[in-house]
């Protein structure tokens, strides 16, 4: 509780964003070149799929990314509806067009390396079809956000939501394991330690944490621009009932 | 037995009587909104009765309801009954009388029930009808709101527009002319309960 | 255990008085089933084929429709505020009006999938499996969609929003729900079609299980903010 | 030469796998973009409004005292 | 600066103050279905203010709108929610008390709109709660229906019970204590302005 | 002509101002097309063989929704009486309405049906074709559904009525729209795909011309009597 309201005095945690804003946006520029230059010229192309493997240094980070940002999204719901907690509210707000915007660009690349692959922009099976209803979800999420009058009861609803649809982050983790289909079980995140290469191992890590730092970045900001938009709208309040 | 009367210009019919006597009903179908089920209703020497339309351009209702959206804001809800261009001086003036423009931008579910009426009575002004039927206006209203609405009733009939309205508290107008419904009605005079529905009004 | 009863009966005779909510559900289902044998073409081995799905997607279709109903107008003749209030909780408040609202809509259209179903030359095991299939999946329908139906009341868009936040939930049923009818009309023996649907509805079932625990929690949450 | 155009050729697979990379630059950049355009638009918003609660503020505060 | 009450059994608290300065606010937040920002809420000891639930049951709330199904009947909407069998004599009881017994089986969609409120009163007394939280009862109702609404409150005073109810138009209770919001209230009190939202309440 | 272009843009101008009625039919139409693989199993070739049928029949569903606004709001505020004592002719008006209507339901259905086309794995030339017939087609059905929607105005339960008279009318622009799509899938040489839609396009082509005709008429009678 405690440990909670400290971050809840908005400049304390504008302050704190300030000083690592500048080191977090280094660390993914240079993550990010260091994941490009390997991703292309140190990596081998598969003995499978050939040169598309190269799709895999976004794709795959990409729907880790869209996993990950949704069940932060969960999370900080439980904190909002729980403890009240403005900030929960506001990284929740912050999150879930980042999140959309990775889910869309699994689904792209994945239909971009499918199509090659398995000769089909789109096939029907429980991975694609459960990252598919998680892309509703966040659509869902943000028009629940979006839809009242008042903000405080629009973070209240896509709360519940949230955390409703978090039931559909484990469906799509285990359904590779669960139903067979024809997408890839997973071979980095497993509990017998990763079965891929290094050499296409380490790329695809570097290029895991540059998103993941990519996402840091464009979250704090978009914190900082909801505080400053919730300061706007007390002021503009007060100038109407000042008239 | 029948109920008979007659409205002149610039004039205010005040409808009395308790609880179910058929105020609420009179005023509707004054409107139009109701139709009678003997007896008919003269507007400017034409017979109403049947073509309601005819006299329904001149007349504004308001009845318990507000009818006002709470998606919109206060003036988007004037602007969207009124008929008016949004920036209108009109609206601004309608809204003032009711001293409602501090809360122009405010979404309209966050009104109180006074706030919410005095915006109800304010489209009374965003449309210049001739004619204004009210029931119960002042429901909800301060003493100060009430005395803005007796203010604009009487500026209403300066310019020759007339006013019928029905309640309980009083409204204080210049020269009223007062009608008491408790004797028309069947549920209060016994006399009537045989007769058969006899609501019936000429204007 | 009473007040769960009174709120049932309520919303019941309610929507016996204006019968106009009882049979849009039906009246929508019954309609748009018959388009498809127009769209498709008259094969009746295709037909066949893809009856479950059809059926399926056409009660889906027809329970998500109806759910801005469970309380909006509760909601805006003030009587939520009675019923959060009142001393029942408000948990059970809510069951009892979903069941009210699975009466409503999820039976009568139970009743009516036979119809449905001979129309697109679906055979007799089959059947019984989709009714089974659909006894288990419509309550969820209907718990899920309460849920969506809260979560939107006083919503700029709301009707908007409840297909957008509810379909996606609704997969899953719709899934299985279609599955069990194929198991079992891909089975050759005729014992092995209850051992085949099997796993589909227990999985249907456990979705009823999950959302009947997580309605309440959702809806009483949801509720209360609406109020606020 | 050759080797430009054969890494861009990527076995053939040029089109999907550009497309790919463009589309994740064109998703990512926007969403940075957006944002801190916004951001730049509140701040400047923000302190229009203070300046102006700041004058304000003071007239209002002279009638406070006014006030009987 | 902050408002501050307490209610003792068999007493009446009569807010006050003009349209928006918080009454209706006040009392939803007294019935625990507004949360209040800052402040608390005490009940016989027990802080209140994160569970309303541990009071809510001991009280009954009647807010602007009257919760009536407009396709049941008079009584019905009654059975439903004072939670009674329909036979009980308590309900008719209840009905007669504001003169609603003749309209017993009228569809609420007759009613008028004071017969509506005095419908909604009758719950008061068909559920028997402690604590009756009225906002604005008397709208509606004309002379006679509120002589029997005071008369309602007076018993349920005689009896150990509490009323706080917001009004415009007034209400006679004997020995009310008053409450005007006006001077807490942001949008008539200047210097609250500044103060960043302090609507508060203890009890 | 200026009555007619009036009445477009401010039912435009309306439609714009409150988005969900110009998001709500074309979001159905998406969502509810994507629950069919869900329901039909994930067969390529099945999925190929009955999307113009489905996506008829979403099309269709998605029109049917949004037919209850084209008249009623403006019933029920009033602005009906004065569009009919307006000095512009009330063919008219109902012409302009329709055309706001299909501005904000047909196109935008026209302009999303590529992507269900692409998850359906459509060829392109049956996609082409399926655009055409789309683009004769959904006038029609805005132009048939505006004769219910009138019809129903001021009826107790409107909204049941409209599927019930509409479903009818709207077969055989289903039966020739998804005919012209099955014909161009069906043809195996390249140059005969559109002398074999072509029977099928120009069927829809006269019901439109035909409904074209009739809904001013009938519509204008039916407004006059719902105010009555
Ligand atoms: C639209 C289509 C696709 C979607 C929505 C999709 C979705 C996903 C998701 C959500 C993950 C993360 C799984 C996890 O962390 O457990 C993943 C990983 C992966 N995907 Fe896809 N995918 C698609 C197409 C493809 C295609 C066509 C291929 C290659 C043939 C592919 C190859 C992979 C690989 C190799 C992984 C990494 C698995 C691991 O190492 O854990 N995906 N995909
Ligand atoms: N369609 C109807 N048929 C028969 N009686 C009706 C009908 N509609 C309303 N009534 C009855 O007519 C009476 C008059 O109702 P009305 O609403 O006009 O009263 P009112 O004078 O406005 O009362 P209030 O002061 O409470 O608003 C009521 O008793 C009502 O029950
Ligand atoms: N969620 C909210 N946030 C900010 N202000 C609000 C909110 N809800 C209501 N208000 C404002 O609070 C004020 C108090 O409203 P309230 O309904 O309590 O007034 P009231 O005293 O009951 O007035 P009336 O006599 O008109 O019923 C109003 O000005 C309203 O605009
Ligand atoms: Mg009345
Ligand atoms: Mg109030």
């Amino acid at each position: 509780m405690s440990v909670f309201h400290r971050f809840a005095n908005p400049n304390r945690f504008l302050k704190l964003t300030n000083t690592v804003l500048p080191w977090i946006s280094g660390i993914t520029v240079l993550s990010l070149l260091a994941g490009l230059y390997m991703a292309f010229f140190t990596s081998p192309p598969d003995y499978q799929q050939g040169e598309t493997v190269r799709i895999m240094y976004i794709h795959v980070p990409s729907a880790w990314m869209a996993m990950f940002i949704y069940s932060s999204i969960a999370f900080a719901s439980v904190c909002s509806l729980i403890w009240r907690h403005p900030l929960a509210d506001l990284a929740a707000k912050a999150s879930a067009p980042i999140g959309a915007g990775f889910t869309f660009l699994a689904l792209a690349t994945g239909s971009l390396w499918g199509k090659p692959m398995w000769g089909a922009w789109w096939v029907w099976d429980a991975r694609l079809t459960s990252v598919l209803i998680l892309f509703f979800l966040y659509l869902g999420h943000m028009a629940l956000m979006n839809a009242f009058e008042e903000q405080e009861r629009g973070n209240r609803a896509a709360a519940v939501l949230a955390i409703v649809g978090f039931v559909n982050i484990p469906i799509i983790k285990f359904s590779v394991d669960w139903w067979n289909t024809l997408h890839q079980p997973a071979s980095v995140m497993r509990a017998d330690g990763p079965s891929i290469d290094p050499s296409m191992l380490w790329p695809l890590l570097i290029m895991g944490l540059a998103f993941k730092f990519f996402y840091l970045v464009v979250v704090l900001i978009r914190i900082k621009s909801e505080l400053i938009e919730a300061k706007l709208r007390k002021y503009r309040r007060a100038v109407v009932d000042n008239a | 037995m029948g109920l008979n009367f007659h409205l002149a210009e610039s004039s205010a019919l005040i409808l009395e009587g308790p609880n179910g006597s058929g105020k609420s009903s009179l005023i509707r179908i004054l409107s139009g909104l109701l139709r009678p089920r003997l007896g008919s209703l003269i507007w400017q020497g034409q017979d109403a009765t049947k073509e309601p339309e005819i006299f329904q351009e001149h007349i504004h209702y308001i009845g318990h309801r507000n009818a006002i959206k709470p998606v919109l804001t206060v003036q988007e809800n004037l602007t969207y009954w009124s008929g008016r261009d949004k920036d209108d001086t009109h609206l601004d003036m309608a809204l003032d009388q009711f001293n409602m423009l501090p809360l122009k931008n405010t979404p309209a579910n966050l009104l109180s029930s006074g706030q919410s009426r005095r915006l109800a009575l304010s489209r009374l002004l965003a449309s210049k009808r001739k004619l204004w039927l009210l029931d119960e206006p002042s429901v909800g209203l301060d003493v100060a709101s009430i005395k803005l609405l007796e203010q604009a009733i009487a500026e209403h009939r300066s310019t020759g527009g007339s006013v019928i309205f029905a309640t309980h508290s009083p409204i204080e107008v210049e020269a009223p002319t007062k009608l008491n419904l408790r004797d028309y009605s069947p549920l209060y005079n016994r006399a009537l309960i045989n007769l058969d529905d006899e609501e019936e009004s000429w204007v | 255990m009473s007040a769960f009863l009174n709120i049932v009966s309520k919303d019941l005779r309610l929507a016996l008085r204006q019968r106009s909510d009882l049979t849009m559900a039906v009246l929508f289902f019954i309609l748009t089933a018959m388009l498809f044998p127009f769209g498709l073409g008259p094969e009746p081995n295709l037909l066949a084929r893809i009856a479950p799905g059809i059926i399926w997607v056409t009660a889906l279709l027809s329970v998500l429709l109806s759910l801005e109903r469970i309380f909006l107008a509760d909601y805006e003749d003030g009587s939520l505020e009675q019923l959060v209030l009142s001393r029942a909780s408000l948990e059970i408040a809510i069951l009892a009006k979903v069941l009210a609202h699975w009466l409503t809509t999820g039976l009568p259209l139970i009743l009516a999938a036979p119809l449905i179903a001979l129309l697109f030359n679906m055979d007799t095991e089959a059947m019984t499996i989709l009714l089974f299939a659909m006894l288990l999946g419509t309550p969820s329908l209907s718990l899920i969609g309460a849920i969506a139906a809260t979560l939107t009341l006083g919503a700029r868009r709301g009707g908007v929003l409840i297909p957008l936040l509810v379909l996606p939930l609704y997969i899953p049923t719709l899934i299985f729900g279609v599955g069990a009818i194929d198991a079992a009309m891909n089975s050759l023996e005729a014992g092995a079609v209850i051992a085949n649907a099997r796993p589909h509805l227990l999985l249907l079932g456990a979705i009823l299980l999950v959302s009947l625990l997580i309605t309440p929690l959702a809806g009483a949450a949801a509720l209360k903010q609406a109020l606020e | 030469m050759d080797q430009v155009i054969n890494f861009f050729s990527m076995g053939n697979y040029g089109a999907y796998i550009w497309t790919a990379y463009s589309l994740t630059a064109i998703v990512m950049l926007s969403l940075l973009v957006t944002t801190l355009h916004r951001l730049r638009k509140n701040q400047a918003e923000l302190e229009e409004l203070q300046h102006l609660r700041e004058t304000a503020g003071q007239s209002n505060n002279k009638e406070e005292t006014a006030r009987p």
